[in-house]
């Protein structure tokens, strides 16, 4: 209990002192909530960013700040009461959730029933298209439709002869990630490459994250041996993209981008890269990580998107709502939101489309899927947000 | 004799346990209302009979029993404590079959409550009925009222004193409508004086209802003031039958240990035997050990002698030598070699050249789980760093397994322990060879002074004799101090030089072991200064 | 030999034998089904001797009668805590893994006996306090992660600038510091790490040794029965603290010599569930909650990371689908169900 | 003098058996104030999570009752309330009459889950509780397998919204707007700004009757006394394994009708992870409303609910305003509600070893 006690006086000491500085009035205030960096650094550093530019609401700033559980999936009681908790500031306005973990969609109801006005956005929906677009008033995913299509067309592009996507049960009970797997079975068969799938130990279950990784680790060299250097890899777990990256690297094969692609998804870690210089600088963290990748083998055979997927996002749907809540800008309109990303991530090219519902046959406006070009080391944009995809693309399941 | 059908009739009742024959031919017969005592030393077999009367499971699981028991006249066998419980047969056991966190009223009527009726019975069935807490409080107090005990039916057990527990436990076979026959095996050993007053007269109320007694006790008088008529067992053998007007407590004990063999009692009777001065003393030794609490005992052992705790169960005799090597809290004074050794600590006991071979085999004694070398060698590792290569300038002590195992298989040898070789598991042993490997153990440290609990319990005949042979030789070829406690007084007679008598926690006498059987039987029962010689002092006996 | 096959099975246990020969056909099955032998082979051995130490770090808490380390994250934090300051301080190869363990084992010496000193208070609840012991302190040591100020880039991250990474790769510090001493290659896909097992042996028989040493036998003394080790003059607490101070100290040794094979130091939740899969594979060895042996943590690991290795590629090879995850869980916990079930049972 | 002996001895008896309650409202009282959460919210939030909670917690009650100790195996009925609401989603059958259909549905699944882990933990006695935990790992696959690989091919579930497009497995996240706040919302009830699920409340009053009645039943007796001895229990005639059993399957059931609850009140479910954390926070409430292993009561479930949602609500706001990082509070979240567990349960350790010392010493002599 000592240490309780310790904890508490420590606490208080510091509380007194954040307590001295005064709430200067913001006109309104925007509720972000986002994972740990531990589970999800990418949208936690977008949050940081959106406190540089508008402040935190203790220090008089726009921002008000909370993080959801690590073990999201079994407390979801917590990510409720987080979100919700929001909205008991009466000057928050607009709501940020991302990544929409499970529970998001009953906050927003929770957040709807109390205060009608708060703009609730969700990012990165974990959630079920249909689930999720009940209550939020518009949510981001990254285009797993268009990119079941793209990956495989880019790999193609660097020279893949098969497709190798590796998943767990878990993972493939998710729609968007079942359907994408699904699309790029036949985007395979359709463009010439081999598809196989394979699958790894469930980074949840009892054999811990490492155990998980590990799979991986022994495995990729095996696989490469089986399908050849010209294959390209691809993993649905963020913790299992960093030793991918890292043998995909060593045994010269094919990464055309991660799950949710950002160039701190795996690379630093597997590659051990120093960024502190670079710290919130994106392209010089591209330019070093692509020294790195390069220096370890992969040149032109690795890619990932040169901005952070997770972080601008977390940017731009804060600042969407923002812009909405000043008059700037108008829900659903997508030229609006392109803005918001250009402001966030200069020189970036975007695209996306509403979400189309296989099962009722409609597009949904309140879910858009976006996607970036692919940026391939050593090698340059690959121009994937110019392709077109045919469209019986948009209707397998 | 009453006339009329005996409620109960035992004939011939035989038992054997592994060949080990602890009943012969024991036939006895009781009348409604009568009150029997059964009398007898510990193991006569007193508790198999009744176990055997009450159908405990130990009985069949060891291959049942000989002879016949009639119930008014019938025959009856009785498979389980249930049938026994039908039959209307209420047993009191020497441990209390309580639940502390229960009232008396709930533990009176427990699995026999009142119930009410309810709808959700017939969903879930009849444990769902609820239970009817009035009834139950009425059912409580008549059977207290049958006692004729002020016994509170609302307080918990945990909360009473040891005698209403037993008042508990006696109005729970009362409660039973069907109880005709009540079997107490020693109800009053946890009672003061005050309180047997008062058992002894609810009890007498009983009889007066027409329920027959049978009364287990070590307490002469009591049964002499309850007991219609008394059975004396011995060996297995009912030994005498009286009316309790016929007799006294003198008769009473000698019956119970008499033997024709006494000369037996002083082997070396003749043989000049030496002892040499005080080497253990204790000074108002008290030790907190649950049902063998030492209160005050003051001895004084002689090097070389060897020297016998007596006395009934549960009085205290056990508590002595695991108060001293520190098993159990302990205090007042201990001296060895007039040096005052420090308490609760068994590393200190041992390293002053003491060893006990404990009464409790299994729970104490053994490693049941490791093989015999362990067993026997520990003790004298850990301590003495026997068995032990010192490697790098004694950095590290090593096991040296060669000498352990050389070790073991000369006391296999030298007491014929019966194994398949030093690596043999303990726990696959049978009794006397786990005995024998326990008194190994406590030779490998070759102590000066050896503390022996119940050595010859559980174990048969062959191996009896081959322990206690063995005690006698070490301690003529090594001049070991040897203190044995032991329930056997006939056992004791048989090896000690001094027996002290262990009553209540106190020494209630000291005689040498030729002394008459009936003055230690005396002195067991409590009687002190009604013997016939007045206690040894130290060096009396035949040093 | 009709006796001689009971006797072994006798001695073996059906659990081992189900799994083995289930092991062996997933062996057997694997060339048929596109898996390469050598190397699926080669990963089991690989893992064996990164693990080993690990379950290793069962045994003394086991034979003290401290039941299974469910604490071991605690042993592990030390190891992590050894590792990262080791690449703080910029020492590559060997010497900055020497440097790890050397910063490790005092800390795990000092966590040991906190955490020794709170077992001895709850004899008899050993295995579920220690299960929220070792929740807790990984919880606390996420807070430390993110404030302790380690400055090295490698480490930190790279967008925040302070704070430790959830991965860190050893990659440039001591990356196969024990593995790639004396390691056989044979072909490209057959490796065996002798160094690395070399070490897993000398720890082997660091354990084995001492328990044959007075103080290892009362420590089995003490877990075998407390009474009687009382009884023989032993200070019953202070074995079982140091049984505990040794499991944590192999812990946090075991954690040192995965990391260097495994090439990433696991931060925040990764101590989480590592306690688990050794647990299973000492208990898949044979052990029981009171009574580990060598033999137990060889054979355990083995079969343990075996299936772990095997059952999701032969698997999925031959039915095509992503159910042997779910297969892995149900086998792997369902025998860790029966060791806790099984009566103690006297042999012979 | 015995009497003052005895008087100070209460006070620190006292103080010893609610320690962990009294720390609680300590942190609590130091952790409000620093989250800055407006009153209104706190009581909301607080009444929610009562009428969320407290039936799963209650399911324990029984199994401590009978002397089991705490029943980490309870997610085996909280996975079987699941199942039922899988199917009542399919079916679109809404409302308070497709909760009672869930746990129609849900119960004989309960009833044979229960059944074996009461068989289970006959032969683990003594190590009750790391057997049910585990037990809850070995179901969760068996639960797995079934729902993700046998529904929707096997067993016929309908719903698109429910399969996954590639044609079996329950997808990952439901939406259960059918039953959502069903039981909750049945008796609109709202008093100064603040929603009271009272159907909810009622619903949770009339199960603590049943347990006040359970107590009073003849089976209720038994547990009670094979809970405090079960040598002296089995010797009386009481059917021990049975009875242990029987304990285990209510407890069951009640997790499975607690699960349903829960979830009506959440929303949506989680279908492979919403039953994980059920025991682990269910143990953790009931532990903090000061119940040991061997004995709880009503109040604590309640007082633990309370306390421990309290800080669950307002440890990483306090954290995060207290240290400035956001994500600092949420690790202290995770490190208060471990850490509390592992101190409630030492202090049981620590007061039973005090409770048996004080025993013993009451065997003593006079001296």
């Amino acid at each position: 209990m000592k240490k309780h006690a310790v904890c508490f006086a420590v606490a208080l000491v510091f509380a007194l002192v954040f307590c001295g500085s005064a709430f200067a009035a913001a006109p309104f205030h925007i509720g972000v909530a986002t994972l740990t960096v531990s589970q999800a650094e990418d949208t936690y550093r977008g949050a940081e960013r959106l406190i540089k530019e508008y402040g935190d609401v203790a220090n008089g700033g726009m921002i008000r700040h909370v993080t959801m559980p690590d073990n999201f999936m079994s407390e979801m009681e917590t990510t409720i009461s987080q979100i919700v908790g929001l909205a008991d500031d009466p000057k928050v306005k607009v709501i940020v959730v991302d990544d929409a973990i499970p529970g998001t969609t009953e906050a927003f109801r929770r957040v709807k029933e109390k205060r009608p006005d708060v703009l609730c956005f969700a990012g990165e929906p974990q959630e079920d298209p249909a689930v999720i677009t009940s209550t939020a008033d518009f949510s981001i995913g990254v285009d797993n439709i268009m990119r079941g299509y793209l990956i495989i067309n880019t790999a193609k592009k660097l020279g893949a002869k098969t497709f190798v996507h590796i998943s767990f049960p878990r993972h493939m009970s998710y729609e968007l990630l079942s359907r994408r797997r699904a699309i790029m079975e036949q985007a395979c068969k359709d463009l010439g490459l081999k598809f196989a799938f394979e699958s790894a130990p469930d980074p949840t279950s009892d054999v811990g994250v490492a155990g998980a990784q590990q799979f991986i680790l022994e495995k990729t060299p095996a696989w490469v041996n089986k399908y050849g250097k010209d294959t390209a890899f691809f993993c649905t777990n963020d913790a299992q993209t960093e030793p991918l990256l890292k043998q995909v690297a060593k045994y010269g094969a094919i990464f055309v981008e991660p799950d949710l692609p950002s160039p701190l998804m795996g690379y630093p870690g597997a590659f051990g890269i120093d960024l502190t210089k670079e710290a919130g600088n994106w392209p010089a963290i591209v330019k070093k990580v692509e020294a790195a990748v390069v220096k370890a083998g992969g040149k032109g055979r690795m890619g990932t998107w040169a901005y952070s997927y997770g972080w601008s996002t977390t940017c731009a749907l804060a600042e969407y709502g923002k812009r909405i809540v000043e008059g700037k800008a108008k829900l659903y309109n997508l030229k609006d939101l392109w803005k918001c990303y250009d402001k966030f991530t200069p020189g970036a090219a975007w695209n996306g489309a509403p979400y189309f519902d296989v099962a009722k046959g409609i597009k949904n406006k309140k879910l858009t899927l976006v996607y970036q070009d692919t940026y391939v080391f050593g090698k340059g944009y690959m121009k994937a947000t110019d392709e077109a995809v045919p469209e019986k693309y948009l209707t397998i399941k | 004799m009453p006339e009329g059908v005996p409620l109960l009739k035992m004939e011939n009742i035989g038992k054997e346990f592994f060949g080990n024959r602890v009943l012969y031919d024991v036939s006895f017969s009781l009348m409604p209302g009568e009150i029997m005592g059964l009398v007898g030393e510990n193991g006569a077999g007193k508790s198999t009979l009744m176990n055997i009367l009450f159908g405990m499971s130990v009985i069949q699981e060891t291959g049942g029993y000989e002879g016949k028991i009639f119930i008014d006249g019938e025959e009856k066998t009785f498979k389980d404590p249930f049938d026994a419980l039908e039959a209307g047969i209420g047993m009191v056991h020497q441990e209390f079959s309580l639940i502390p966190g229960f009232t008396a009223t709930e533990n009176i009527l427990l699995n026999r409550e009142s119930m009410k009726y309810n709808p959700l019975v017939e969903v879930f069935g009849d444990r769902f009925k609820t239970l009817d807490r009035q009834d139950m409080q009425k059912r409580a107090e008549k059977a207290i009222d049958t006692l004729g005990v002020a016994l509170d039916p609302d307080t918990l057990i945990s909360e009473m004193p040891v005698g209403h527990k037993q008042f508990t436990e006696i109005a729970r076979e009362i409660d039973r409508q069907k109880t005709r026959l009540l079997v107490l095996d020693e109800p009053t050993a946890v009672l003061a004086e005050s309180e047997a007053t008062v058992l002894i007269d609810a009890l007498k109320k009983l009889a007066a209802q027409g329920i027959a007694i049978i009364f287990i006790s070590h307490r002469l008088q009591e049964i002499i003031d309850l007991c219609d008529k008394i059975v004396v067992l011995r060996d297995g053998r009912v030994i005498q039958e009286a009316r309790t007007e016929n007799t006294n407590v003198r008769q009473i004990a000698s019956w119970m240990v008499g033997r024709q063999i006494s000369g037996e009692a002083c082997p070396d009777e003749g043989k000049e035997r030496t002892c040499g001065d005080v080497i253990l003393k204790t000074e108002h030794l008290w030790v907190d050990m649950p049902g063998e609490t030492v209160r005050d005992v003051s001895i004084e052992v002689r090097r070389g002698e060897i020297f016998g705790l007596g006395g009934l169960a549960g009085q205290g005799k056990v508590g002595i030598p695991n108060g001293i090597m520190g098993l159990y809290i302990s205090g007042g004074k201990v001296f060895v070699r007039g040096k005052e050794i420090k308490l609760n600590d068994p590393a200190a006991s041992l390293n002053e050249g003491m060893a006990f071979v404990s009464e409790d085999r299994r729970g104490v004694g053994l490693l049941l789980d490791e093989g015999i070398d362990w067993n026997i060698t520990f003790t004298a590792m850990q301590i003495q760093e026997k068995f032990i290569k010192k490697l790098f300038g004694g950095l590290i002590k090593w096991r040296d397994d060669k000498a352990v195992t050389k070790c073991t298989e000369d006391f296999i040898k030298a007491l014929e322990i019966r194994c398949t070789g030093p690596k043999q598991r303990a726990v696959e042993l049978s009794g006397g060879n786990q005995q024998k490997v326990c008194l190994a153990k406590a030779f490998a440290v070759a102590p000066e002074i050896l503390f022996v609990s119940e050595p010859t319990r559980g174990i048969d005949v062959g191996a009896k004799k081959l322990v206690l042979d063995t005690l006698r030789r070490v301690n003529e070829e090594s001049g070991t101090t040897i203190i044995m406690t032991s329930s056997e007084l006939e056992e004791l007679r048989s090896v000690c030089d001094r027996i002290a008598i262990i009553n209540e926690g106190r020494v209630s006498g000291i005689l040498p072991a030729c002394s008459p059987a009936e003055e230690f039987g005396l002195l067991m029962l409590g009687h002190v200064g009604e013997g016939l010689a007045e206690p040894v002092p130290a060096g009396n006996g035949r040093c | 030999m009709k006796e001689k096959l009971q006797s072994f099975i006798e001695n073996a246990g059906w659990p081992r034998i189900i799994i083995g020969l289930f092991l062996l056909s997933l062996f057997i099955a694997a060339p048929f089904v596109g898996v390469r032998l050598d190397a699926s082979l080669s990963d089991t051995l690989v893992r064996v001797g990164m693990n080993g130490v690990l379950v290793l770090a069962m045994v003394p808490m086991v034979q003290s009668g401290c039941g299974l380390n469910f604490g071991l994250p605690l042993g592990i934090i030390a190891g992590l805590l050894g590792a990262v300051t080791s690449i703080q301080i910029g020492i590559t190869g060997g010497i900055g893994f020497l440097i790890a363990m050397a910063i490790a084992v005092p800390l795990a010496v000092v966590f040991g006996w906190m955490y020794g000193q709170l077992l001895n208070r709850v004899k008899g609840d050993e295995m579920m306090i220690a299960t929220y012991v070792g929740f807790s302190s990984v919880a606390l040591m996420c807070m430390a992660w993110l404030l302790l100020p380690y400055t090295s880039p490698t480490m930190i991250w790279g967008y925040g600038g302070s704070g430790l990474r959830t991965t860190i790769s050893v990659e440039g510090f001591w990356l196969n510091a024990l593995s790639k001493y004396l390691h056989i290659q044979i072909g490209q896909f057959f490796y065996i790490p002798v160094g690395m097992y070399l070490f897993f042996g000398l720890m082997v028989f660091l354990v084995w040794g001492f328990f044959r040493t007075k103080t290892g036998t009362a420590i089995t003394a003490v877990g075998s029965n407390p009474e009687f080790a009382r009884a023989s003059g032993i200070d019953v607490d202070k074995m079982r603290t140091i049984s505990v101070v040794l499991s944590t100290v192999l812990g946090a040794i075991g954690i040192l010599v995965y990391e260097q094979s495994f090439g990433f130091i696991q931060l925040y939740m990764g101590p989480f569930y590592m306690a688990f899969p050794a647990v299973a594979a000492i208990l898949l060895g044979g052990a029981s909650v009171n009574k580990a042996s060598m033999m137990n943590v060889l054979v355990g690991t083995f079969l343990f990371q075996g299936i772990l290795t095997m059952t999701p590629s032969v698997i999925n090879s031959v039915m095509q689908t992503d159910m042997s995850e779910v297969i892995r869980i149900i086998v792997s916990n369902g025998m860790i169900l029966y060791a806790l079930t099984r009566k103690v049972m006297v042999k012979r | 003098m015995a009497d003052r002996n005895k008087g100070s001895m209460n006070l620190k008896n006292i103080l010893a058996n609610n320690a962990v309650p009294i720390i609680f409202i300590g942190l609590s009282a130091i952790a409000i104030p620093i989250s800055g959460f407006s009153g209104t919210y706190l009581i909301q939030e607080m009444l929610t999570r009562l009428a969320r909670n407290s039936f799963l917690v209650l399911s324990l009650l029984i199994p401590i009752l009978a002397g089991m100790g705490l029943n980490f195996g309870m997610v085996l009925g909280a996975m079987a309330g699941q199942i039922g609401l899988i199917f009542v989603t399919d079916w679109a059958v809404s409302g308070v009459s497709g909760m009672a259909l869930a746990a129609l549905i849900g119960t004989p699944i309960a009833v044979v889950l229960g059944y074996i882990c009461g068989a289970v933990l006959n032969k683990a006695k003594g190590r009750e509780m790391v057997t049910s935990y585990i037990l809850g790992f070995f179901v969760n696959g068996v639960y797995q397998l079934i729902v993700l690989y046998t529904m929707g091919k096997l067993i016929p579930i309908s719903n698109p919204q429910l399969v996954l497009s590639r044609g079996y497995g329950i997808r990952n996240a439901i939406n259960l707007t059918g039953v959502r706040h069903a039981l909750d919302n049945l008796i609109p009830f709202r008093i100064s700004g603040i929603d009271v699920p009272l159907a909810t409340f009622i619903f949770i009053g009339m199960f603590c009757l049943f347990i006040v009645w359970f107590r009073k039943t003849k089976i209720g007796q038994d547990m009670r006394a094979l809970g405090q001895d079960m040598k002296v229990a089995e010797e009386a005639g009481i059917p021990v394994e049975r009875t242990r059993i029987i304990a285990i399957l209510i407890s069951t059931i009640l997790a499975c009708y607690g699960q349903i609850i829960f979830l009506q009140n959440i929303g949506t479910m989680n279908t492979y992870n919403s039953h994980e954390q059920a025991g682990m926070f269910a143990i953790a409430a009931i532990l903090i409303g000061g119940a040991s292993v061997s004995r709880a009561t009503i109040t604590n479930v309640f007082v633990g609910v309370i306390l421990f949602h309290l800080m669950f609500v307002v440890s990483p706001m306090a954290g995060k305003e207290l240290i400035g990082q956001a994500q600092l509070g949420e690790y202290f979240r995770v490190f208060v509600s471990y850490g509390i567990i592992a101190l409630a349960l030492v202090l049981h350790a620590w007061r039973r070893m005090r409770a048996k010392a004080e025993a013993r010493r009451s065997l003593r002599g006079e001296e």
